[in-house]
């Protein structure tokens, strides 16, 4: 490995020259900063100015750089220099542009620049250029889990792009739910009839593409290792397991209908009310002909019920809306009426939900004569050799009720997800304590399995809401919390068939993406090509598995030395696990305790009696500190005492860089991270959930030296907050003021 | 028509709804409305004193088979044919047509409230203009104040004797129609046939008798 | 030779001593001015209004309006039928649109036409008056014969119903029809902001339930008060009376005191463009247009 | 001259909001090389210009430095703003397209220091507020804009305010003799991602849009509730500067409206039902919400967000659709209408009305291939004969962000799925 070779670079324009002293800033690079190499330039990002870089990189084989400019989010394709590790001093968006241009003002931000050229200084000298995870896997065969629609579709489309796919079916035929449906719901123009439901057409497909090999009657026994290098070991029914090599996976698992048996008040249990998938067989049955009832007799009414079961506010069934079924009762009230106009048709609904264009399959129905009404439906009870559906009728205001030879009740989708995580982890513990009905219980769960994930942190993928594998992510609906295993289809979210198509060529893409990357040892999202990876110093581990606990992505292990073992493209790169290290073993190439560290210890402490506090703020990189760059875009001025330093996820915050500052004469430290809880905006899920958790016992500390509570701030930050933000610091500069001075100042 | 009134329905079936897009005119729009309540807002009178049912509201009830509270109802006959409802209508429905026709099925099947004044006026005027092709104005509301007896035609038309005489002086009211004078078609008498005919076969066409 | 000549369809409440007797005189002078060339359709009929459709039913309203098609076509042939009452136009329009839609009904229609001796082959085109100022020639043709401008009148323009839905002025919202506005404008006077504009008068409920009409005519009245109009004016006969002759007896029901004369577009026209008060019509009102009736004079 | 390189390997991501910034970070990010072109200055779409997302209430500006920093980070996607398509000819695996490139009278030199700025005086109608306030004729589009650089608006450039502009930036930054240019590129695969329109609510004339100022649409409240909007995040009503504090919500503005929009566009009763949020946020008791809708279409999980809004005793909702809005004489709009369940008539005066206005696909003035289909409301279909041009995101149906994202996602695999085929026939 070359000599390091390190230089700063000092910018003098956007007013940074004449509002700092940049002759004292190159000296504070040379002296404190002890640069081989300082250079000033009136205008850095200009073609001249990233020259003279690219020629100190390339002739006099610098490289360590610190930029010493505007903020590390601007003028970002100007300072590109892969090959050369890079920090950047922020002294237009976090100094100049922050503070007031007045006489007073120019010492104490001329102190400001100084310390963010020395902390530039010596992050770049704590970084290494990483060089990317040399444990790839090279499997790019892709795993889908369930063969129905989604399944099928996500096999297929991945074929498509030219990767092969093992396709694995728990039952003896592809098709899933759809194969039960006699029609689907139209998805192209005219949106008027119901449409065959083309599985007849993907299967042919599948048996046509040499690249899909199917297991059908299948399950997976156990899956190991890690993206791009998985070993899934597959259960075949009257057969030997096999062991295919898998890069990644997709879990299109789907759904089953939500026990109408629970419903008993809407006519569970009697022969003349059916569930929607109930009603498909008897329309299958009939084979485009009058559609008959069980007991034979041919259907001249029918009743629609909408919401069954779900949109339960009382929480005893279904809270969620499924999405399909009023179009799939469209559908079905269509059936009867193409087979015979005169069979009498009822919808009742409270919110008619179809949308998009989904908007003429209803007005289609009305045509043909179906009649829709608002009603909240009491009760369907047996009324001669029918059944008699009490409800209200909310537009006529009045308790009603009409006869039906068949009642149909839109059930919903209950997803196939396997245990949730958090019960089964509990369980766990009260198994391992020796608790006999727990263990039965986790037996129980683990039959329920889907992926048998050989990881430390369970056997399937975390869910969200309501059992869904989805990931709350508006803008990133794919992430899940295990890398390279993707759900799609009805177990991520409730959809129709259309959606659950165009859901399962997305998570394709993420699969197939996720396999090239982890080949080329490059992380996921949202650190997509980041090449850095943890690594751990094991002589210094305590084995408290706090890493393997706290990962939120699963990506740790135990070793059979119960060392934690990690599994590098299993892993987002968030540092969760740095964070929780107590012994302080993990680290990144180009981000460890010690790049912040040796940041917090540059900063110039001046004497307590100075007047000069000193606030350290850790600021997420994803939300925190780009609002504090865009209050200096707005010029929302703020206290120049503070020092802010960018950290890739609150959860990767070791509390010693807290207890560090405060022994070393910092006044205060502020935290800013993202909303946590249930309606998280951290973009490692658990991130700052798991950071907070951790400085939540810092407190302890705090009062074993003596300190106020009040030295250390929690801020729950927001990108938007630009106005609020600025107003927060210095009211907390304004509280450690009242406070006084460290004590340790000096010490 | 009388066999008609005999028509049993059931509740949110569609016979009744089905007899109304055959007999009413527009009758096979009432399907198509979605209840989103535009027209009910839409209407002029619903304001003032309202009506019992509003256009989507009855086509609700023709929906639910509310045969009897349909065609007894005062409410078609308070549209004042003014097609706010008919240009705001997010289905297309000509609701204006409709109401119309709901009321004149209504009154063919001799269902229509007793004494209906607008039902009075309709008739009045139907027979007054095709009396001689042209409206005679002054036997027209003449027929219409005297429609409940002479008491009550001359209160009425003390009522309205200084509109009258407004119009007398504006020269806007000519006396001589009151005597059979006034306007009239030459055609009168094919006139009269084509209407004849026309009648003939609407009933046709709907299954009417004649 | 005239400019334009058209098909008139003056309509039963347009003619010579009838209730909008006063709009047929300003029409003739303003077209006069205006070189049109109106020829009266031979023994054109009543167009049955909307009032008819609970005794006519459907079929005959169509046949009473196609004989007027017919006999526009057969001896005015080539001309578009003007109708200046907004009853008579929509009916005419809407016969026009049902027979060009449905052949069925077409068919039904010339088997009743037979019984007068008549038979519809090309239905004209039909236009209310208005469509003729606005769309044949336009405002600043119409603008060019104002001697006498309407300097400092505020007037209410009430566009009401039928001239403006379900057909409506080509180019016009529902909402916010402005045709009537500019037709003030061109005159010279000022048209008042006023939001009783579409409302409709009642129509023919003024007769059978007249507590519900005029409850909407002190509407509109009162909007016009309140927006500082001199006058209100419109283009529908029926519009016209009935804001016109319920004055007096809303005065009565509500206590209030309107007196606001209303007119044609057509009476302000013959004024601006230097006609007299005879020839605008302006005998005909039952609450005196002074402003108007001054400046004539003048 | 712009330099575009490209081949027949190439993805083309037509329009650079959240859909084709997906379909191009995902298809980039698999090692695919990627154009992507905008029609704006500056990338994100109509999501930046929201406040919040529903149902997590959380800022679309999050996610877009997230997307931003992939695209730093990538050097396979080239970027280019102020550009339009103008036409494609060839067939899949080998399209030639046209790109017409308007000019910013701005170079790569820029700093985004602001000086330009400070020297421009004429006021333009700031298009990223939705035209409800004014920026300066020299402007950065926004805080998140990227590129992170200055535009000049032409107005100005001809000018001696153009000379002084050009005088203010010392970097060489501001070239007013910039012209629009042509440029042709090669491209395997296209993705149509232009996105969608707020629906014109002049045109929906009983509600007086355009004439009455108190009645705003959907879109608009967005920037009156933002920090960064006209407001300043204040919900301050446009006729007089008055709190909106009792706020109607007119859902299917446009939608579900044969006259306007046939279509659904699904993603307008969660807006509502989010932006009463807002008011609430705002005023807290004293910020009073109305949604008059038809069907409340929350669907799937956003089912939660509907219930916990619904519990909001400061949020009611009136099942009607509104017939028309006057305007009473201190300037509020009154709705005038009937709750249809059990028809009880109203004529509520409100301080402030938001029409949830709906989608309508972007038009295209492009001459694009036959291989685009688009159905009879303008979006783009799926093409079954599977050519190489998939429409994604709002150009394909009226979608939330979050199946928008879904929607790109799985156009970008159709895209590599033809490069991937070109490569192999290279091969």
């Amino acid at each position: 490995m070359a000599e390091m070779k390190t230089a700063a670079y000092i910018c003098k324009g956007c007013e940074l020259g004449v509002r700092l002293d940049a002759a004292a800033l190159v000296k504070v690079a040379t002296k404190d900063g002890k640069m081989n190499l300082v250079r000033e330039h009136d205008f850095l990002c200009s073609a001249d100015g990233v020259a003279m870089i690219r020629n100190d990189i390339d002739n006099e084989a610098v490289n360590h750089v610190a930029i010493c400019a505007c903020s590390r989010r601007a003028k970002t394709e100007a300072f590109n220099f892969p090959t050369v590790a890079i920090s950047r001093g922020n002294l237009r968006e976090g100094v100049i542009w922050i503070r007031p241009d007045t006489d007073e003002a120019r010492e104490t931000t001329q102190e400001m620049a100084e310390d963010y050229v020395r902390m530039a200084c010596a992050e770049v000298k704590a970084m290494k250029v990483p060089e990317g995870n040399p444990n790839t896997g090279t499997s790019k065969t892709l795993l889908v889990v369930g063969g129905g629609m989604s399944g099928m579709t996500a096999a297929l489309e991945s074929a498509k792009a030219g990767y092969k796919v093992v396709l694995i079916e728990k039952t003896g035929a592809l098709g899933g739910m759809a194969a039960k449906l006699w029609r689907r719901i139209p998805n192209r123009e005219p949106f008027k009839a119901p449409m065959d439901n083309g599985v007849a057409d993907l299967v042919a497909q599948i048996d046509a593409d040499a690249n899909i090999k199917v297991y059908l009657n299948a399950v997976i026994a156990k899956t190991a290792g890690a993206p791009g290098r998985f070993k899934v070991d597959v259960a075949v029914e009257s057969g030997p397991t096999v062991t295919e090599d898998i890069g990644a996976i997709i879990q299109a698992t789907g759904f089953t209908p939500y026990d109408m048996a629970k419903l008993p008040n809407l006519g569970a249990g009697q022969a003349n009310v059916v569930d929607q998938l109930g009603l498909e067989s008897l329309a299958r049955a009939a084979n485009g002909g009058p559609i008959k009832r069980a007991d034979g007799k041919e259907v001249k009414s029918v009743v629609f019920v909408q919401c069954a079961g779900q949109r339960d506010a009382t929480k005893e069934h279904l809270e969620y809306c499924s999405g399909h079924c009023c179009a799939t009762s469209v559908k079905q009230a269509m059936y009867f009426k193409d087979a015979n106009p005169d069979v009498d048709t009822v919808v009742l609904y409270t919110d008619l939900r179809m949308p998009g264009n989904n908007e003429d399959f209803y007005r289609a129905a009305q045509n043909k004569g179906v009649i829709f009404s608002k009603g909240a439906v009491a009760n369907v009870s047996a009324s001669g050799n029918g059944c008699t559906v009490k409800f209200k009728d909310l537009i006529l205001n009045e308790e009603t009720s009409t006869d039906a030879d068949l009642v149909v009740l839109a059930t919903g989708m209950v997803p196939t997800t396997g245990p949730d995580l958090d019960q089964l982890n509990e369980t766990n513990r009260l198994a391992e304590g020796g608790d006999a009905t727990a263990k039965e219980q986790v037996v129980q769960m683990m039959s329920k399995s889907v992926l048998n994930l050989d990881y430390r942190q369970g056997p399937d993928v975390p869910q969200f809401k309501h059992g869904f594998n989805d990931s709350h992510f508006i803008c990133f609906p794919y992430e899940t919390r295990r890398t390279a295993i993707y759900a799609a289809g009805p177990v991520r979210r409730p959809m129709d068939i259309a959606q659950a198509q165009e859901d399962a060529t997305g998570a394709a893409m993420k699969a197939i993406q996720a396999m090239e990357n982890a080949g080329l040892g490059r992380a996921a999202h949202p650190r997509s090509g980041d090449l850095s990876f943890p690594t751990a110093r094991l002589e210094g581990c305590t084995q408290c598995k706090r890493c393997t606990v706290e990962c939120p992505f699963g990506a740790i292990d135990e070793d059979e030395k119960r060392f934690p073992l990690f599994n590098e493209s299993r892993c987002r790169r968030c540092g969760t696990c740095m964070g929780a290290c107590p012994v302080r073993v993990i680290s990144f190439e180009n981000y460890s305790v010690n790049t912040v560290g040796a940041q917090i210890k540059a900063v110039d402490i001046p004497d307590e009696f100075s007047e000069k506090p000193r606030v350290l703020i850790l600021a997420c990189e994803n939300d925190a500190y780009p609002a504090l760059d865009m209050a200096g875009m707005n010029r929302n001025a703020y206290d120049p005492f503070v020092r802010v330093i960018p950290v890739r996820c609150l959860g990767s915050v070791n509390t010693i860089w807290i207890t560090d500052a405060l022994n070393s004469g910092y006044d205060g430290v502020m935290l800013m991270g993202c909303k946590h809880g249930e309606q998280y905006q951290c973009h490692f899920v658990k991130g700052s959930e798991l950071g907070r958790y951790r400085m939540s016992k810092i407190y302890d500390t705090l009062k074993g030296m003596n300190l106020e509570e009040d030295r250390l701030m929690d801020l729950e930050v927001a990108i938007t907050d630009i106005e609020t933000l600025p107003k927060k610091i210095n009211d907390y500069a304004a509280r450690i003021v009242e406070m006084g001075m460290s004590p340790f100042k000096g010490l | 028509m009388s066999d008609m009134n005999q028509q049993m329905t059931t509740r949110y079936k569609n016979n009744f709804l089905k007899e109304i897009e055959q007999q009413a005119e527009m009758g096979d729009w009432v399907k198509m409305c979605m209840q989103c309540g535009v027209c009910s807002g839409s209407c002029p009178t619903n304001f003032h004193p309202g009506w019992a049912h509003p256009p989507q509201e009855i086509f609700m009830m023709i929906r639910a088979g509310k045969r009897d509270e349909v065609l007894d109802s005062q409410s078609m006959w308070m549209c004042t044919s003014c097609y706010n409802c008919y240009v705001r209508c997010p289905r297309k429905l000509p609701i204006t047509h409709i109401m119309h026709g709901i009321a004149e099925y209504a009154y063919r099947l001799g269902r229509a409230p007793k004494g209906q004044p607008t039902l009075h006026l309709s008739k009045t005027f139907w027979n007054n203009c095709t009396k001689s092709g042209r409206t005679n104005e002054v036997q027209l509301t003449q027929t219409l104040y005297f429609k409940d007896g002479i008491v009550s035609g001359i209160k009425k038309a003390l009522v309205m004797q200084d509109v009258a005489i407004g119009l007398v002086k504006a020269g806007r009211l000519n006396i001589m129609e009151a005597l059979g004078g006034g306007h009239k078609c030459k055609g009168a008498k094919g006139i009269h046939a084509m209407l004849a005919k026309a009648r003939e076969l609407e009933n046709q066409r709907k299954g009417r008798a004649a | 030779m005239a400019k334009k000549e058209y098909a008139f369809y003056p309509g039963c409440s347009s003619q010579k001593g009838a209730s909008a007797s006063n709009y047929l005189v300003s029409v003739e002078s303003m077209c006069k001015t205006l070189d049109i060339k109106m020829t009266e359709i031979p023994d054109w009929n009543c167009c049955a209004a909307s009032i008819s459709y609970a005794e006519a039913g459907n079929l005959p309203r169509h046949v009473l309006n196609a004989r007027n098609f017919a006999l526009a076509a057969d001896n005015l042939p080539g001309q578009d039928i003007v109708a200046t009452c907004a009853a008579c136009w929509l009916g005419a329009r809407e016969s026009k649109e049902r027979l060009e839609h449905s052949s069925v009904l077409l068919e039904d229609t010339n088997t009743a036409l037979k019984e007068a001796g008549l038979n519809i082959k090309v239905i004209p085109e039909i236009k209310h008056m208005v469509e003729v100022l606005i769309e044949d020639l336009g405002y600043s043709e119409l603008a060019s014969h104002v001697k006498k401008p309407l300097a400092g009148m505020k007037i209410a323009g009430y566009v009401g119903c039928q001239t403006n839905r379900p057909f409506g002025i080509h180019g016009e919202s529902f909402e916010n029809p402005m045709y009537l506005d500019k037709l003030i404008e061109t005159v010279g006077a000022e048209p008042t902001p006023y939001d009783q504009k579409v409302t409709c008068c009642g129509g023919a409920l003024a007769f059978s339930e007249p507590e519900k009409a005029q409850a909407q005519i002190k509407d509109i009245i009162e909007s016009a008060y309140d927006s500082g109009a001199d006058m209100v004016v419109t283009p529908c006969p029926l519009c016209q009376a009935n804001v016109e002759v319920y004055q007096g007896q809303i005065n009565k029901r509500y206590g209030t005191k309107f007196n606001i004369p209303v007119l044609y577009y057509s009476q302000l026209m013959v004024v601006a463009y230097g006609g007299s008060a005879k020839d605008a019509g302006l005998n005909g009102q039952v609450i005196r247009a002074r402003k108007l009736e001054d400046l004539a004079g003048k | 001259m712009t330099s575009v390189v490209a081949t027949n390997q190439t993805i083309l991501v037509v329009g650079g909001g959240i859909a084709g910034m997906t379909a191009a970070l995902e298809a980039a990010e698999t090692g695919k090389q990627v154009v992507l072109v905008e029609k704006n200055p500056y990338l994100g779409g109509r999501t930046v210009q929201l406040y919040r997302y529903f149902p997590k209430m959380c800022h679309p500006s999050c996610g877009l430095e997230i997307n931003l920093r992939r695209l730093k980070a990538n050097p396979r996607i080239q970027v280019l703003t102020l550009a339009e398509v103008t036409g494609i000819s060839g067939d899949k695996g080998n399209y030639s397209v046209t790109v017409k490139l308007a000019p910013r009278f701005v170079n790569e030199n820029c700093t985004a220091c602001g000086e330009c700025n400070k020297a421009a005086t004429t006021e333009i109608p700031d298009e990223f507020n939705y035209r409800l306030g004014k920026v300066k004729a020299a402007y950065l589009p926004s805080d998140m804009a990227y590129p992170q650089r200055y535009v000049i608006d032409p107005s100005v450039v001809a000018s001696a305010e153009g000379q002084a502009i050009k005088a203010a930036c010392k970097y060489g930054a501001v070239d007013l003799d910039m012209k629009e240019e042509v440029v042709t590129l090669n491209a395997g695969a296209i993705v149509w991602a232009t996105g969608w329109q707020p629906y014109a609510a002049e045109k929906i004339t009983p509600y007086r849009y355009g004439e009455f100022k108190n009645v705003i649409t959907n879109v608009e409240f967005e920037r009156l509730a933002d920090p960064h909007g006209p407001t300043g995040g204040k919900i301050l009503r446009p006729s007089d500067g008055k709190e909106a504090k009792n706020v109607a919500f007119i859902q299917c503005a446009g939608s579900r409206d044969e006259n306007h929009l046939r279509h659904c566009s699904r993603f307008c009763c969660m807006a509502s039902l989010k932006q009463t949020r807002y008011v609430q946020e705002a005023f807290g008791d004293a910020g009073k919400s109305t949604i008059y809708y038809i069907d409340i279409r929350a669907i799937d999980r956003f089912e939660d967000f509907y219930q916990e809004v619904k519990a909001n005793p400061n949020v009611s909702f009136v099942r009607s659709k509104v017939a028309r809005i006057s305007e009473d004489k201190n300037g509020d709009p009154r709705l005038w209408g009937v709750n249809t369940e059990g028809y009880i008539r109203y004529a509520n005066p409100h301080d402030l009305v938001v029409l949830a206005v709906g989608m309508e696909p972007s038009v295209k003035n492009v001459a694009i291939p036959a291989e685009v289909m688009g159905d009879s409301s303008g979006f783009v279909m799926a093409d079954p004969a599977n050519a190489g041009i998939f429409g994604a995101g709002c150009a394909t149906n009226a979608l939330d962000v979050n199946r928008a994202v879904q929607s790109a996602t799985a156009a970008a695999l159709r895209a590599v799925q033809v490069v991937n085929q070109v490569a192999r026939a290279e091969a």
